[in-house]
């Protein structure tokens, strides 16, 4: 399974080739997720957000995560890629994706790969408005 | 002893890193190395969380520190 | 809604694009279900998949379930794409997507357009082995 | 009143549509249609399902067919 992993952090990513990159020949399913820039948090207008990272621990993270959902599923293929640095509204952020035999394994799996990835990746989210900026979900 | 500062982290802390000198008294294990951090920037305090990583892997309060680690502090986490 | 729908059959489904056709700035999520053509099936090797379909009726299924899927839902863009003639191992067969403000609305909005295109639309499906030739799920 | 057949149906008529012309006893009901078509050819008997289609939508057994509508045979689908 290892080398059927791409982990990456990168400063723009490229939705185009994700589906080659997830195809299989023992593969019926494939899902992924993508994460984009939205323009309004609580109804305040977005202008960018900031991402940043503890890149070496982040991807040790990712790594893990991916293991853990090829040990959980039976899955083919897996990537998780996250984007740093400032982005524009629509522009995307994360993406990630499973393929497998069956659609269930692949949409579970996709979905544990985004929800895991926000629990513990080591990434941290600035919104940018018009008078402010936050750290998300810095305080409670 | 190097601490590195990511996120609201660094802006609490005003830089990317700081270290504790010999000559400092050098925390030995990570919720050691909390209650400093909480004591002399009480905005540590006031994170919905706050981890520390050492060797770039999430570490336990009861874990020792030791010279040469590679230590984070790890403020909430917000990718995605 | 309507016009935030596309709703097509077509010969050769481009991957390249389904991103970018489902962005939009109110979308924090994009989930996407690729179904593709599997080497085996019971561990039988598949050669090439035909499919074939009551064109006008799909299409009315098709959008039938994108509209049932918005009214479940909040989502801002909605694809729903099939493929018709002969496919061979790994080519994609069909696409759909959901793009929405939160993951959860287009994740769940993504497995409902798959599931229901499979118990509902007039698409059928052969499946061409070595020495004979099978119409999916045609008898019990 | 032509009948349309697609899949599996087209492969046990041995062709894409046939008729029902005025001189035969021309179904007057989806129910009755489906039991024409199980009389003639009993493969239609052994589907996992059989749906007929009126107009371009799913018709129940009960409902009525007329001259003119368009009129198909769903054997079970298997998109996706």
């Amino acid at each position: 399974m290892k080398g059927n992993m791409s982990i990456e952090i990168v400063d723009v990513i490229d939705t185009s080739t994700v589906f080659a990159e997830l195809s299989h020949p023992h593969s019926g399913g494939i899902c992924v997720f993508l994460g984009a820039v939205r323009e309004f948090t609580d109804n305040e207008e977005v202008l960018s957000l900031e991402f940043e990272t503890y890149k070496i621990m982040a991807l040790k993270e990712m790594k893990k995560i991916a293991v853990e959902a090829s040990e959980k599923w039976k899955l083919n293929k897996v990537i998780i890629r996250h984007a740093v640095g400032a982005k524009n509204v629509e522009e995307p952020v994360v993406i990630v994706g499973a393929s497998s035999a069956h659609r269930e394994a692949c949409f579970i799996a996709c979905r544990y790969l985004i929800d895991t990835l926000k629990e513990r990746v080591p990434i941290w989210k600035k919104e940018i408005f018009k008078n402010k900026s936050v750290w998300v979900s810095a305080h409670p | 002893m190097e601490i590195l500062l990511f996120g609201i982290a660094k802006d609490i802390v005003g830089k990317s890193s700081f270290r504790f000198d010999a000559d400092d008294l050098v925390p030995t294990s990570v919720s050691e190395l909390k209650d400093r951090l909480k004591g002399s920037f009480p905005e540590f305090g006031k994170l919905s969380s706050l981890a520390v990583a050492v060797n770039s892997a999430y570490a336990e309060d009861s874990d020792r520190l030791r010279e040469g680690d590679e230590i984070a502090i790890i403020p909430p986490v917000s990718g995605g």
